[in-house]
């Protein structure tokens, strides 16, 4: 289960300062920010994210969710919604990594992510990655996620579109073909959503094991580092933490009732 | 050394910032960003003696400089987060305070006769719910007397306090917690539900600064003043104002850097402000960024740095 | 139209949005900046049965999200207030709500009659001090109800409004207003004197919506929310949670439009959000500023201008 | 007493936009704004000021006093510290004109302003009108006021120095020779360091005149228009509202005791 991994991230955690070096504008909802990070804040993996604060004001108060989307020498990419303006050479204080890396399996070959009602930037970097290593990666865009901007997804990049309900036409194949299947949707239908997952994908997979089907928990994270406990997500056997335990989780485990 | 609480056994504490009950955890969560023995004590989360689960639906709504924040006291129940934590508590670079939940005189008893034979725990302090009673507050404070000699601390609801304060310390209270965060209402942006949870943000300090004012006249015990610090001034308001200590809540959530900062301020191990960095960091040339160098304009270095640097 | 209190002679209003005691003044004052016809009602400044001076010392600490403002409830006695401000409250462009404090039961009772024989007041409201108990608010309501056959408003402190409001409602009071503003200490930076005083900001916002949801459920008089209201969505939230009129306080002062904005809003007479325009000034590119369209991109015009613009 | 003035001043309060068209470091201390403001506003006298805000945050909550120091066609110019960094292009809200203008006697032809442990910010404008007016003006900086940019002063104007204490040593003489005195002192030491100045100027003149000694009154002032009560002034007989019947207040009115 990648423990060591998870260990030594867990040890980079670091409040550090940025700054940001390039902001692009990518589709009229979205830009992606250039910022240079401090050393310990570079080796972030697919899944993991910061806490941002960029005032010295208490309002607002809490940190906002940054997920990169790719890192590249001594910076990271990042997309925000265009409803800030950001300014090059702005300092932004950082909190993180947060988070443990989203477990793909070494045997993965063929992997499924699935993007519900919302931008699927925190599959970006899964996706890069996995498809510099040779796997076959599809993308389901679904509801609302449908309006992300194509050409911000990686060409290699299979994409399809799942209506509001959360089906789409090839899904049953898609099921069958993926080796491992990976989704996000916001809070607060995550659980609703992985559990409609749950259950397609056990009308066609009789079996399901361990780890293979991973859905991102994102609840608003005051601490992200395990203190506070507000982003405690239920199990089937106690309690994790979405800051600590997750994003990722693997669905079995989740009680999705 | 400063006596935090009265009694035959005071708890004395080095440094009179203390993280507070609900912010830091039950373990070395903050240990990556503070450094924790800079601060005079570290309050856990809540324990209560039977496990409770997390609240369902929303936990967090984001409010106008502040936050809510609705948990449902989580935790594995005393057996389970004693025996989880016993190892850190023992080794932890400052005293460990736990925080029992005032559920019922009987729990609370049982949690507090479990504590008393654990190494490590430095005092338990006691929280409330927000409709307590004088007779709760004196029932509660006897089941934790007649099960431990550990010190103990009572955290009072904000808006009750001032009516609380003296029946805590007829009971036996070692010291009071003025206050606990009080609880808000707010609609949930993502459900446009309303949620109703703990609220917390930089406009608790008047608030609590007014009760503190108010119950240090009327009690000998020690007071320790919480709610809203977000830096050292704020910190020092509440001393002003009588406290004998304080403990900082969310801030350090969102800053965690600030926490040490104050412990820091207010235990004389600030020596280097104009840079921000720490004494021990500071080196000849530090401060001299551009950004720097436009804020020492307006207000010149107070002090040159020390030839001496503490430890 | 809005029924805001029970009894035989209610006193209706069109909005929903009244402007807290305190905040507008006896007068005209804001009819420079607000359309004051657009509001349900405004409250007056407090009045006392004798002349009250100014507070010395420091009278504004500014906080952290909100102000803390201690005046002392300086006015000219009820006479000189009730005849300065007479010709205006019998024009003014919404009801005119005579707040009283209620200093002892002679003298609210004696400002009670003679408010009575005047012209343009519709309705009294009483403001009970922060430690007002339950035989407090039946003696004040009982020598209000003694003088007049206007309806009665009371505002109850926010710690102690849930503890009250039975009280105020069985004592005979019209409707209830939750809740004045609590007050706090803060360190005035100008002097360095810890200054007690009214707190007001944003955050109150959960602290009063809480208490507006414990006191519907225990009460059938309306209840009237009050506290850190900024926006048209929080007054929407004291209604969500069972108000059935909003007063809105300190963002009169830092941002006088809001005031109007909020009761046009719940109104229903916010019709050009794109531009910002009031309906009555619109006109078609009206919102074609730069500034204008970079906000359009983000989030498109929600409604096409009206065709047919009401007054 | 200008009456007419006053009622038309307080007749053109308006909350109205403004922007930030240049902005000059004088010293290290300060800077000057150049502000483009709506024509309700431009026609601003010695004494009124603004009430700014600058940001949608609630954080910081009141508005800060931007008083003006010039005024020429559509724009005024506002004097700030040097703490904050303002951009050309910014958008400010101004309520205002507060207050009423110094009330400048018809038969004043030597003035004299004393700026007591303050920017003489809220003087300039008088200063210069009344030079162009031929008046003869003199200006005292007492106190930390000593450090104010010489070179942010007009040239015309004499400049002279008083120590802590508030004396310097031309003060009898000065008093003697004035026509006017108008003083600016900020809180929480204004009444004090009015209630002196009154005493010296006893000492030299018998009888002194209504509207002869006049002082700023500089309270923080939450609505500006006269409504939260917060900004009172003691008066031998009664109360005044800095805000509205301020800031200049006659100092036989006020009770300096
Ligand atoms: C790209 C980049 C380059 C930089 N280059 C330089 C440089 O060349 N020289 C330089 O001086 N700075 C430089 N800085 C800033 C530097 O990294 C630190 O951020 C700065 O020294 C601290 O400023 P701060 O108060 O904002 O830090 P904070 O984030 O507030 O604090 C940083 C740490 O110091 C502690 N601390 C802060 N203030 C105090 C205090 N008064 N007493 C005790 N502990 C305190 C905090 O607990 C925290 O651990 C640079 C920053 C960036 C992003
Ligand atoms: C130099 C300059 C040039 C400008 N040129 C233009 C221009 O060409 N075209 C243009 O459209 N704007 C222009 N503006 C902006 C314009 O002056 C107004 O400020 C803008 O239309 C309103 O924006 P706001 O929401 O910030 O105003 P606010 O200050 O929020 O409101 C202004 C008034 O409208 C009322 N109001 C605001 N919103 C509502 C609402 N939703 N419902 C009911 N009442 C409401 C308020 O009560 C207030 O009286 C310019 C501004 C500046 C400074
Ligand atoms: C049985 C019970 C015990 C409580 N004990 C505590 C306590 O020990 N400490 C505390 O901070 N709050 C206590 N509270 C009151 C708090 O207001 C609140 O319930 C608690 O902080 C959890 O809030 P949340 O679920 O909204 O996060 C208690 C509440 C209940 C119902
Ligand atoms: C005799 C007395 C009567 C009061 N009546 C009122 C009142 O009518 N309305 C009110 O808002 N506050 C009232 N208060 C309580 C307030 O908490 C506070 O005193 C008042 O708002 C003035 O606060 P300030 O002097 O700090 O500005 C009263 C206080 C006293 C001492
Ligand atoms: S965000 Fe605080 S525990 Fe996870
Ligand atoms: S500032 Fe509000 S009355 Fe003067």
């Amino acid at each position: 289960m990648r423990l060591e991994v998870w260990r030594c991230t867990l040890g980079s955690m670091k409040d550090a300062q940025a700054i940001i070096e390039r902001v692009r504008r990518m589709s009229a909802a979205l830009q992606r920010l250039d910022i240079a990070v401090d050393s310990a804040q570079r080796s972030v993996a697919p899944g993991q994210h910061f806490l941002a604060r960029l005032t010295e004001s208490w309002d607002p108060y809490l940190r906002e969710p940054w997920i990169p989307i790719r890192q590249q020498g001594n910076s990271l990419t990042i997309e925000r919604p265009t409803g800030r303006n950001y300014q090059p050479g702005e300092v932004v204080h950082l909190l993180g990594p947060v988070g443990k890396p989203i477990p793909l399996r070494d045997s993965t070959r063929t992997l499924l992510l699935i993007a519900y009602d919302s931008t699927p930037a925190s599959l970006l970097m899964l996706a890069e990655q996995a498809l510099a290593a040779r796997t076959s990666v599809t993308m389901v865009l679904v509801g609302a996620a449908q309006g992300y901007a194509m050409e911000a997804l990686p060409p290699e990049l299979e994409v399809l579109r799942g209506d509001d309900k959360g089906e789409w036409p090839e899904q049953r194949a898609n099921f069958g073909w993926a080796d491992q299947i990976v989704a996000v949707a916001p809070p607060p239908h995550d659980v609703t959503r992985y559990g409609r997952l749950l259950e397609a994908v056990r009308k066609v997979r009789v079996e399901i094991p361990q780890g293979y089907l991973i859905g991102l928990f994102q609840p608003p994270m005051p601490c992200g580092i395990g203190a506070c406990q507000a982003c405690m997500i239920r199990c089937q056997n106690g309690q994790s933490l979405a800051c600590i335990d997750g994003p990722a989780m693997d669905l079995l485990d989740v009680a999705l009732g | 050394m400063i006596e935090l609480t009265g009694g035959k056994q005071p708890l004395t504490v080095s440094n009179p910032v203390i993280a507070a009950a609900g912010t830091v955890g039950f373990n070395s969560e903050y240990t990556r960003l503070i450094d924790m023995s800079k601060l005079g004590a570290m309050v856990t989360n809540p324990v209560t003696w039977k496990p409770r689960r997390a609240a369902t639906g929303t936990r967090v709504v984001p409010l106008d400089s502040g936050i809510l924040v609705h948990t449902g006291l989580p935790n594995d129940g005393a057996h389970r987060v004693f025996r989880a934590n016993a190892a850190y508590w023992k080794m932890s670079p400052c005293p460990i305070i736990v925080h029992l939940a005032a559920t019922s005189t009987d729990e609370i008893g049982k949690c507090a006769k479990v504590l008393d034979m654990r190494d490590g725990v430095a005092a338990i302090e006691i929280g409330l719910s927000d409709t307590a009673t004088h007779r709760d507050v004196r029932l509660m404070i006897a089941a934790v007397l007649a099960n431990t000699e550990l010190p103990i601390l009572v955290r009072l609801p904000l808006y009750s306090a001032p009516l609380l304060a003296a029946a805590a310390e007829e009971a036996g209270a070692g010291a009071i917690v003025v206050a606990a965060p009080p609880r808000g209402t707010a609609r949930d942006p993502l459900t446009g539900q309303m949620i109703g949870g703990r609220v917390y943000g930089p406009w608790l300090k008047p608030l609590a600064i007014r009760a503190v004012g108010q119950i240090v006249s009327m009690v000998k015990i020690p007071v320790i003043g919480c709610g809203g610090i977000h830096n050292p001034d704020d910190a020092r308001e509440f001393l002003a104002a009588g406290a004998r200590a304080v403990q900082v809540d969310s801030v350090t959530w969102v800053r965690p850097d600030m926490t040490e900062i104050i412990a820091r301020n207010l235990g004389g191990l600030e020596l280097t402000r104009v840079a921000g960095a720490l004494a021990d960091e500071w080196h000849p040339g530090l401060g001299e960024t551009a950004a720097l160098r436009s804020q020492l304009i307006v207000s010149p270095p107070p002090i040159a740095p020390p030839t001496d640097l503490p430890r």
